[in-house]
């Protein structure tokens, strides 16, 4: 029997500072590699770590970097409690902590051969990310891609480099709120920009991520493109303390977003009481 | 303003107040500036149970003292008389009380005046292994306080007429153990003060302590003086004169209108014959006309009272212990009287309750306030005494003795 | 791990109060000497003899400010300090001084020191009604584990956190018959644990020392405390402690009016 | 179960403290006792001092199995450090009949989906004894069960190796005894007939709900959000985990903490939203995971009906009473 609850060593490779409260963080495992599993992923897009520091606990963050990586993970952190705060304060060089990678991620079998609209804003693009890794090494497997991200301002975008690689494979749709002199895309609401995506409705999966308002974008962007809810699939965000299923924090309903979750058919959450 | 009273207080003693001195006119004045918080008027409408509450509030140094005078107090008033392992109990009490607030004054306030150094805590780095000493004794006190009373710092256990809850025989037996644990602790501080340099001052002093049998710090009910003039418990208010000054918040006390030393010093003046055998050898070295000799008498107060709670625990092993709370009796008088021994002297509670146990009145004397009018009157003998010393060394000498009296201003400023 | 490379300059100061808490840091004994490694004590009226006015790291206030001279010291000091820190009841929510109000204040000097008695005291308000208090450490007195609780999470940069249960969890765990299924007053439920549960174990009431807990259901317990006490006594209860709390004017006392009339 | 006239192990009341002073060598003895007008759980220092026959106790024995606070692991720059569990093995005596069902469901949740660690290291080292005035059809857990025939008599049924290993002792006797019927206990006999519905009842309560019953409305403002119905249930086990580093900087510890759904944050996220933002929503959520999705994990309601939380809810909220009353109006609007 193995103590769950202690976490492995792991060691901050590379911090990009991505906006005032968000970095992204690169680790490795302070031995080996992180395993593979038989699909020769380090883990399935949309799963998460619990990421911390000694003493300070440990919080669940979806990875972004790409699955198909087995020398570092990485992981965007946004500054809001006592754990986050000590990440931030890390150094390159400095251990933290990681136990996972856990939940489910995304069905990522059941998108092949679909064309796949993915959804995000602001903090929500880790999981989609990893996910557009995943589509992209296996890029003839899978129909029309689209990524459509809505940002505050141009600076909010997340990952801004990867975007260009990713813009050469899939078709990215970018929006802002508060547009910079130099910025050239769209602005508004994300949902302005279903007019220029085609799908096959009713041969297509949908993903969306990212803070509350986002939700409300299903009504405007998702329905209205024909999607069914059952294939609409939905990251939830929720307290975890222990990551394996006991402690009841994580709990909506009758499953636990920690191992049953975070990933979820939107029919599926939009029955829950809570 | 605020830089003010920051700089001028007087280091290292409890409450705020700081030492005056005119040095044209060579008088040396003690100004109180401790905020006042009017106990005797919060206490007026609270339940009978509520005052050994918040009578304790007063002072976290000698909480216990005053949790125990409010008990006595209204037990006198309502007619109880608690049953002897209550009385055994609050006894051990005061020991661990007494050793408590002696320990943190003499190791934490004191005694870096005598071995020039800025704090306590400098010892540890110093002399870790008798620093290790005082922390044992300061730890057992807390001990004792936590197994009788149920908390170091204001009393949990205790109400009028018993103990809500007494301690079980293991607890006890466990406290006997440490005690006897720090047996050679207790005699080394006794040891350590005798051969401390207590500088020379004649203060004539009039020593004033309860007395009753034996060393009795609970359930003295005379007040004595070392000039033979005594006067029952029950006549404190007109023995005991208060005088408000307009330079304090603290009133001035005086004893049958002299200034009066009380405190640990003058509990052996008075009761010294009921010292335990330990502590009766270091008491012959004492002055009892210099206040700095205060100092020692604590340290010997130390030992006594250290012995005196192994005995007390001895006897509640032995004898059984009856958790029983007395009621009050039919047509009590309504009025009482509490006191007892505080570390630093005499302490005073006084409570009239209404038929449905409400408090109409309280009076509370404090132990500083009767040392207040003899702190100052020791100041200027201190001044007059030392004609050739220079200001900075009469500053540090007249702080070193306000300090050496133990004041506890807050305490006068209730 | 992380460490802070430089001591914390840190000053402690007492108001008006018991000194009582102070009592309780000198009784962490060894804790408080592991804890001196880690931090510089610039100023500590009852503890040092060489104290400095200079800025702090962490300031811990004890006590009610109740003299002007203390006002203006408090508001000095939160100038001069990054965090300000209350220490005990007296200091958090003004303490059992805090009994009386201003008005009655006035009467009792009249009493107890004579017409001729200029007063010092103003009114024992807790630190927050001058300052911005960036924490604070509950209790009557505070307890030595809280304390090294909150230092280590300051010590180790991080925001120190209020305590989320109830006085009820350590009282259950110290097998307390409960005071309220037994028909005694408490407020244990609605106050923030951390006690130990140390007052209802002695025998004693739980009058809220650790201050009025996140979220709690302060009106489901008015509700309980109806049928055993009368309007005077659930009065005597909020008011030993916790009359200057949002609480005690938002609910208590409407509930109190709405029951009278 | 139970064969009529057999030659049974019984051993004498008289004899217990006896055998538990001779058990003691080999195990550390937790038994009912009596502290202040309560009985509860505790070391069990002198025999004499064991209270059979009791009510209930506050805290239900799941303490020792799952610590009120424990640590999790020390980290110093050396590395992480599990603490090991390797105290005396324990027996917990005198448990009653719903306590014994409530360890074997604890068993089953800590197995799932995972073992948990610090459980099992406890569990596997403790001897459950049931003692009890009921008449044991079904044995609900446990090691060793003595049911009481009469005010001298107790029959002795082992269940493990373990039970069977006490038996052999010589304070037990083999005797023809006749068929006992046991009074029965008492506590919550209602909700003990409708825990035998478990379907029913997850159905009644998520109904309750989504119907609008006026029953959480009330609820919500009758519970004070204690906790104390969590703490003293036999099988509720929500925790949190407290992190810390030592006041010198030299260690890390994690500790986890038992905590309760009815508190205030518990669903509260970093940044501040609130998943369960009232009472209403987190009592509700308390009845949601017992008679709910305690169901559909395992097949029945996370619920022994051992009467503590009611015993000991201050706001007197009776479960027995609210759950009879929202079946029963289930029943009446979709029976």
């Amino acid at each position: 029997m193995k103590n769950l609850y202690a976490p492995i060593r792991a060691r901050v490779t590379r911090i990009e500072e991505l906006s005032e409260n968000v970095r992204l963080f690169r680790f490795k495992k302070d031995r080996g590699r992180f395993a593979k599993n038989h699909g020769g992923l380090t883990f399935i897009p949309g799963q998460f770590v619990m990421a911390g520091v000694w003493g300070y606990g440990e919080s669940p963050i979806g990875i972004l970097s790409s699955p198909y990586e087995d020398s570092f993970m990485e992981i965007l952190v946004r500054k809001v409690g006592v754990v986050t705060n000590a990440l931030h304060r890390l150094n390159v060089g400095d251990e933290m902590t990681i136990r996972g990678p856990y939940g489910n991620g995304f069905p990522i079998s059941s998108f092949e051969g679909k064309d796949v609209v993915m959804v995000s804003g602001g903090c929500g693009i880790p999981p989609i990310a990893a996910l557009i890794e995943y589509i992209i090494q296996k890029r003839e497997r899978f129909g029309r891609v689209y990524l459509l991200y809505g940002a505050a301002t141009p600076e909010d975008i997340l990952a801004r480099k990867r975007l260009d690689t990713w813009g050469r494979h899939i078709n990215i749709l970018l929006t802002v709120d508060h547009p910079s002199p130099e910025w050239k895309g769209h602005v508004g609401l994300v949902s302005e920009m279903v007019k220029d995506i085609e799908i096959n409705p009713l041969n297509a999966v949908a993903t969306m991520c990212g803070p509350g308002p986002m939700m409300t974008a299903l009504e405007r962007i998702l329905r209205p493109l024909g999607i069914s809810d059952r294939r609409i699939y939905v990251s939830l965000e929720r307290k975890m303390q222990c990551g394996i299923g006991k402690c009841q924090h994580c709990v909506t309903g009758d499953s636990y977003v920690c191992i049953d979750g975070p990933v979820y058919n939107f029919d599926e959450i939009d029955k829950n009481w809570d | 303003m605020a830089k003010r009273i920051s700089e001028s207080l007087i280091t290292k003693i409890e409450g705020h107040g700081s030492l005056h001195v005119d040095w044209e006119g060579r008088k040396a004045k003690l100004h109180v500036v401790e905020g006042e918080r009017l106990f005797e008027g919060i206490l007026v409408g609270r339940t009978a149970e509520e005052v050994h509450w918040i009578t304790p509030r007063i002072c976290g140094v000698c909480p216990i003292a005053h949790n125990l005078a409010s008990v006595k107090a209204v037990e006198d008033a309502l007619g109880i008389i608690p049953n002897p392992t209550t009385v055994l109990l609050r006894r051990l009490m005061m020991t661990g009380q007494m050793i408590q607030s002696h320990v943190l004054h003499l190791f934490f306030l004191a005694l870096p005046d005598y071995i020039g150094l800025d704090r306590a805590t400098e010892l540890a780095e110093k002399d870790p292994k008798a620093f290790g000493r005082a922390l044992r004794l300061k730890e057992v006190s807390d001990e004792i306080a936590f197994c009788i009373a149920g908390r170091n710092v204001h009393p949990t256990t205790t109400t009028i007429g018993g103990f809500h809850k007494i301690p079980d025989k293991s607890s006890l037996q466990r406290l006997l153990r440490m005690l006897e644990k720090t047996s050679p602790d207790a005699s080394w501080t006794a040891r350590l003060f005798t051969s401390l340099p207590y500088p020379e001052l004649d203060a004539d002093l009039e020593l004033l302590s309860l007395k009753g049998d034996g060393y009795s710090i609970y359930d003295g009910d005379t007040i004595s003086s070392s000039r033979n003039d005594d006067t029952s418990v029950k006549g404190y208010k007109e023995a005991i004169e208060e005088e408000v000054r307009e330079y304090s918040t603290a009133k001035f006390g005086s004893y049958r209108k002299r200034e009066i030393m009380v405190g640990a010093l003058a509990r052996i003046a008075i009761n010294g014959k009921g010292l335990g055998q330990k502590a009766r050898k270091f008491a012959k070295s004492l002055d009892l006309n210099n206040p700095f000799h205060n100092n020692l008498a604590q340290a010997i107060e130390i030992l006594h009272f250290h012995e005196e709670a192994i005995m007390l625990i001895e006897k509640l092993i032995e004898e059984g212990m009856d958790g029983t709370v007395v009621r009050p009796s039919i047509n009590p008088p309504l009025k009482g009287i509490g006191a007892v021994e505080a570390p630093r002297g005499g302490l005073y509670h006084e409570v009239h309750l209404r038929e449905d146990g409400k408090v109409t009145y309280a009076n509370i004397i404090t132990p500083t306030v009767q040392n207040l009018t003899s702190i100052e009157k020791s100041s200027q003998t201190l001044l007059d005494s030392n004609p050739a010393a220079s200001k900075e060394e009469l500053k540090r000498l007249m702080e070193m003795l306000v300090r050496a009296y133990d004041p506890c201003l807050t305490c006068s400023v209730h | 791990m992380q460490r802070e490379a430089k001591k914390l300059k840190v000053g402690i100061f007492d108001f008006t109060d018991c000194e009582g808490c102070q009592v309780k840091l000198v009784s962490l004994r060894e804790r408080l000497l592991a804890l001196l490694e880690r931090v510089e004590i610039v100023n500590w009226r009852l503890g040092q003899e060489k104290n400095r006015m200079d800025r702090f790291d962490l300031v811990l206030i004890e006590g009610c400010p109740i003299t002007q001279d203390e006002i203006d010291l408090l508001k000095l000091l939160r100038e001069r300090s990054t965090h300000l820190i209350g220490f005990g009841t007296c200091a958090t929510m003004g303490g059992i001084p805090a009994i009386m109000d201003q008005k009655e204040r006035a009467k009792w000097y009249n009493k107890i020191y004579g017409p001729q008695y200029k007063p010092r005291g103003i009114d024992s308000l807790p630190l927050t009604s001058y300052v911005k208090v960036d924490f604070l450490i509950h209790g009557c007195p505070v307890d030595e584990n809280e304390i090294v609780r909150v230092m280590e999470e300051l010590l180790s940069g991080k925001k120190p956190a209020y305590r989320g249960y109830s006085v009820c969890f350590q009282c259950k765990l110290a097998g307390n018959p409960c005071r309220l299924i037994n028909g005694k007053p408490c407020l244990g439920p609605v106050t923030q644990g951390g006690c130990g549960a140390i007052c209802v174990s002695g025998g004693s009431p739980c009058y809220g020392c650790f201050g009025i807990r996140d979220t709690a259901q302060i009106e489901g317990l008015l509700d309980i405390l109806k049928g055993m006490a009368d309007k005077e006594e659930i009065e005597r209860y909020f008011t030993m402690f916790l009359r200057y709390t949002k609480e005690y004017n938002e609910i208590v006392r409407p509930f109190m009016e709405r029951e009278n009339g | 179960m139970i064969k009529n006239y057999k030659m049974e192990p019984v051993i004498e009341r008289n004899s217990i403290p006896s055998l538990l002073k001779i058990l003691s060598s080999d195990y550390s003895i937790i038994a009912p006792q009596e502290r202040n007008g309560e009985v509860v759980f505790d070391d069990l220092k002198d025999p004499e001092c064991l209270v059979l026959g009791y009510k209930v106790t506050i805290l239900p024995p799941k303490k020792y199995l799952f610590p009120p606070e424990e640590i999790l692991f020390t980290y110093s720059g050396k590395g992480v450090r599990t603490p090991s569990i390797t105290s005396k093995k324990l027996l917990i005596f005198g448990l009653s009949l719903r306590d014994l069902e409530a360890i074997t469901q604890l068993d089953e949740i800590m197995s799932t989906p995972h073992p948990d660690y610090f459980y099992w290291k406890r569990r596997s080292r403790s001897i459950l004894v049931g003692v009890t005035d009921e008449s044991v059809h079904a044995p609900p857990g446990g090691d060793l069960i003595l049911e009481r025939m009469d005010d001298e008599l107790y029959r002795a049924i082992p269940l493990t190796q373990a039970g069977k290993k006490i038996v052999k002792g010589r304070f037990f006797k083999k005797q023809d005894i006749l068929p006992h019927k046991g009074e029965g206990n008492q506590v919550m006999e209602e909700l003990r007939k409708l825990l035998l519905d478990p379907e029913t009842l997850a159905e009644a309560v998520k109904w309750s709900r989504a119907e609008g019953h006026p029953v959480w409305e009330e609820l919500g403002k009758r519970c004070i959000g204690c906790g104390i119905c969590t703490y003293v249930c036999p099988i509720c086990h929500c925790f949190s985990m407290e992190n810390s580093v030592s006041l010198d900087g030299s260690t890390c510890t994690r500790c986890r903490k038992w905590d309760a759904c009815t508190l205030p944050g518990f669903a509260r996220i970093a940044g501040g939203y609130d998943h369960h933002p009232s009472q209403k929503k987190r009592y509700y959520n308390w009845y949601y995971h017992k008679f709910v999705r305690g169901y559909k994990e395992y097949g029945k309601s996370q619920c022994v009906a051992c009467g503590r939380c009611q015993t000991y809810c201050p706001a007197r909220i009776d479960i027995e009473k609210e759950l009879l009353g929202i079946v029963k109006d289930y029943r009446e609007a979709c029976g």
